[in-house]
């Protein structure tokens, strides 16, 4: 499960800290004490920045790492797909196996394939993925209200 | 490390209990033997235990009570007979004070149920307090919250020292002359702390408040003796002392079980039913309502049986040697933090800690790998988190059949994971 | 008789079904061969289930959630596997919908306890109303009566005619707009009588009550399906269905489990907890508080599996068959009165009866000595023994296993009772 | 446990009947639904009449009839010596075997000795004799209060 890549990610996160942005999310994981603060930025429908202070075990600290590789720059819509598909490779029971496609759109998140085999972390990867949808809700909430 | 090892002494004799235990010759990630070092959570099952639920089923299955056919007069003596045991086991005036539930939580609510519903002087109402401490599992806080939120009594608790003891400096105004209950756990789950029973209970007799332990943690390391603990309620689980899952057992003075009232209602607790009213039972079947967990009375009688033909003196001194030689090892690793007693003594046998900043899940995990279990997470104690500003804690907790051996192993894999994550 | 046997059509192939269950290998009385007609009390417990019970303790025994070691995993795997496999077997929408309880009482008692607790539309107090039936276990009864007491909510019932129905004639009276749930049994457990369901739950839907349906009798004797039967809650037992003692269920619909309050509180029921205050884990976890029947899931989700390779539609056909033969053979016995229904329709298997003016415990005795196992008394169901003006009936009752010879030694048994204190 | 001697007594009790007495009760054993009601006629110290109706098993039945064999024409004193044996051998689970000293006491009683290890229907051997017991310190609290 500890894939090289989700170690480095761990220990060298990319994009941590909180930046400006246009909403912020405070997620909980009650059973072990995980927790993110996280803050989405948008340049209309793309997105400027995701930046994130947190605490938790590797698998949660180095997801909001690939999290902030993957997504930043992204549309809005590619970045919902790109999370549609990394949520279902993390509830496939480690039934996926990751095809070229799917690498291709995932990146480095596939490493975390492994984590998807242990239903008691499967949460901890998903926190910022969760974290960053919500964030994104209301972002546009706040958008459609002042608009 | 050898070296201290081989200084050990008053061990029992794991090699023989281990042939005992299937589940210790599994082997997991392929090839690896099994460190099982999760105890506080659950115990395993000896074969002596098994062999008795089996033929319980193959032999004499039946509804117990009120039967006149063979089969249930077989399971109805298994069942009582059962009974007999455990209140032998915990030294209880009359076998009539044993009630079995389906785990301590069941008997935790139980007591907080009887007491919501009581009559005078019982009845805890919004004029009255009741009184738990800081270290507590959830299954003896949560009960009490809903009882307060129900009834609109007053909930106050013993704080923490910070080295992992209950604070009972300010003893006299936490219980008070309008306390009812105070309920408190003899040996915490996650601190390991064994509390001072004395000083609680002559406090609580001093104002009339009921007493309520929590022996979850005790009734399966130690002799436990409910007459010489003083409390009214004794609550402890079978699944951690070598029974089956699904029973729990509630130990009451006789007096306080006649005198309260029934929690759940139905078929086995009452004496005589009509549609406009019912009469129920004495004690111990008014508390016991539909069929009982009969198969897992008779399988805790086991392992009752189990533990008497080692001697609980013996496995208690076993368990404190393990210990020391823990906390001694443990001192070793660098970056870990011992959360509760740092030292063996006034302790159980569960040792919960950190490491570095290395999120106890992946410390858990990473042991996992190598064999290794251990419990990591909040254990069902989330404020003794809070309180010392951790999310979680790793807890390695042994038993019977713990050495030294799985103790170095610990050591050793917890090295392992300061290398994986440094 | 034998002309009568070999008409027979519709059975099950009893004698491979019965080298599943060692029990019924056993002798009793010294070289009687036992004849069990004690089903409607206790089921008993195949092989299949036993190795799975033996195997879960000897290969992955460990407490449930959140555990990172492999036993843990495994063990979570099991027992909420064994909540798939249930709730495909009553067809549930959604396996989030089965709670796991230590029996049907407990599943009914959290039933009433929650409206008991509840928020406005479904809290049951003094200006409300609660509906059961005369012919309700105890189980289905006290727990509406301690309701009733303690909320001041009014108790109603339904009345049994003479040959062991329900008395629906003033149903619009019984069920009214005060009326906040009723609850009866699908199939009486003394009677044998099965209700008719669509006419109650229309009724209720009508006013607006919830309808729990005690399916203790029903769920191991015919294929249960809780989204045709209308109801909001279903309970039933797992010791009756070829499970382990210690388990039992109760499905009730999604929305109604997150509106309603919880009923014991502890580890596993929470979401976070701190000193002043919890949150609740989503259902089905919000009502298992403590460590869960683990093993005992596990062991019912095996039987259910058992259950299925025969098919619920086939032991449904086998039961009626012999329930048939068994009215026919039973009414050649002088002085024999069935208490409920008297023929083989809209009825389960157990069939209740009285024996001229001999004590259905001597006829039990002197059946027992013959190796045969019925129950006697008032199976917990005394009000129905009230309404037929009897102290008690002698009960036989089928299952899968029962054969129609078992019912002629059942016959000649009652013959020779007769001749005995004749 | 169907010895001749209880079966006998059942098929005729001796002494059934209400008549004439001190104090009356009514016991039941709710379990299964065994009643009887018994009156006591007392001389001084003597039992004059021990007499009763009831409805029940067998057991319960002849067991009345041994009671009223036994104890109408015995003083107080003895008629409570015999009752403390006649319990003494109900709750010994079949593991008193008696003997010759213990026939002669309880005569006919002997006979429910097997009944002892059946302890579902050791309360219904029993019934009549608590009921008597019952209504003989009843009969002799009025008499306390009248004298
Ligand atoms: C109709 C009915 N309801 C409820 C129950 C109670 O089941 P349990 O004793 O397993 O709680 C029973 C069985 O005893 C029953 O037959
Ligand atoms: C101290 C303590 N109390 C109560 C409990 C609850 O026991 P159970 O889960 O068997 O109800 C536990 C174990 O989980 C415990 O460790």
């Amino acid at each position: 499960m500890y894939q090289d890549v989700i170690l480095d990610h761990y220990k060298n996160p990319h994009g941590r800290g909180l930046r400006d942005g246009d909403a912020e999310v405070h997620h909980v994981n009650p059973t072990c004490g995980d927790e993110i603060t996280l803050r989405v930025k948008y340049e209309g429908e793309r997105i400027a920045d995701v930046s994130y202070e947190g605490q938790g075990c590797s698998i949660s600290q180095a997801s909001a790492s690939v999290l902030n590789d993957l997504l930043v720059g992204k549309d809005l819509a590619e970045a919902q797909k790109i999370q549609g598909l990394f949520l279902e490779l993390m509830q496939s029971k480690g039934r996926i196996e990751p095809d070229d496609a799917m690498e291709e759109a995932l990146e480095d998140a596939v490493a975390f394939a492994g984590v998807s085999k242990y239903p008691a972390r499967v949460k901890c990867a998903l926190l910022s993925w969760m974290a960053w949808k919500d964030a994104t809700a209301q972002a546009f909430a706040e958008e459609a209200k002042t608009a | 490390m050898t070296a201290a090892r081989q200084g050990l002494t008053g061990l029992l004799d794991t090699e023989a209990i281990r042939k005992d235990f299937p589940v210790l010759e599994r082997l997991v990630h392929d090839d690896r033997k099994l460190v099982y070092l999760d105890n506080a959570a659950t115990s395993q099952t000896p074969r002596q235990v098994l062999d008795v639920l089996a033929e319980y089923y193959e032999q004499h299955n039946a509804n117990v009570h009120r039967g006149v056919h063979v089969l249930a007069e077989e399971a109805t003596a298994l069942y009582e007979g059962a009974r007999d045991k455990i209140a032998a086991f915990i030294n209880a005036p009359s076998r009539d004070e044993v009630i079995f539930t389906k785990n301590a939580s069941e008997s935790l609510n139980l007591v907080a149920n009887m007491l919501g519903w009581a009559d005078e002087p019982y009845r805890v109402d919004q004029d009255t307090e009741v009184v738990i401490t800081e270290m507590e599992h959830h299954s003896n806080i949560v009960p009490w919250q809903l009882l307060s939120q129900r009834t609109g009594a007053k909930l106050k608790w013993f704080g923490l020292t910070d080295d992992g003891r209950l604070d009972l400096s300010s003893i006299d105004e936490v219980i008070t002359e309008k306390t009812k209950i105070v309920s408190f756990v003899l040996v915490s789950n996650i601190l390991g702390t064994a509390n001072p029973v004395e000083q609680i209970v002559r406090r609580a007799q001093e104002v009339g408040a009921l007493v309520l332990i929590d022996a979850s943690q005790a009734a399966p390391h130690m002799p436990l003796d409910v007459q010489a603990l003083g409390a009214d309620f004794v609550a402890f689980t079978g699944h951690k002392m070598l029974g089956p899952t699904g029973i729990g057992v509630l130990w009451g003075r006789q007096e306080l079980l006649e005198d309260l009232p029934p929690f759940l209602g139905g078929g086995e607790m009452i004496e005589t039913v009509s549609m406009h009213s019912s009469t129920y039972a004495p004690a111990p079947h008014k508390f016991e309502a539909g069929t009982p967990p009969i198969s897992q009375a008779v399988g805790l009688g086991a392992a009752v049986d189990y533990l008497n033909a080692i001697g609980m003196d013996k496995i208690a001194q076993h368990e404190h040697v393990l210990t020391r030689y823990a906390v001694e090892r443990l001192r070793e690793v660098p970056d870990l933090r011992i959360i509760g007693p740092d030292t063996a003594e006034d302790r159980g046998a569960a040792i919960s800690f950190t490491l570095g900043d290395i999120h106890p899940h992946d410390v858990g995990q990473v042991l996992d790998e190598l064999g290794i279990a251990v419990r990591v997470g909040h254990h069902c104690a989330r404020p003794v988190c809070l309180r010392y500003g951790i999310p979680a804690t790793t807890r390695a907790s042994f038993y019977l059949y713990s050495t030294p051996a799985e103790i170095d192993a610990l050591v050793d894999g917890l090295e392992h994971v300061r290398n994986f994550f440094g």
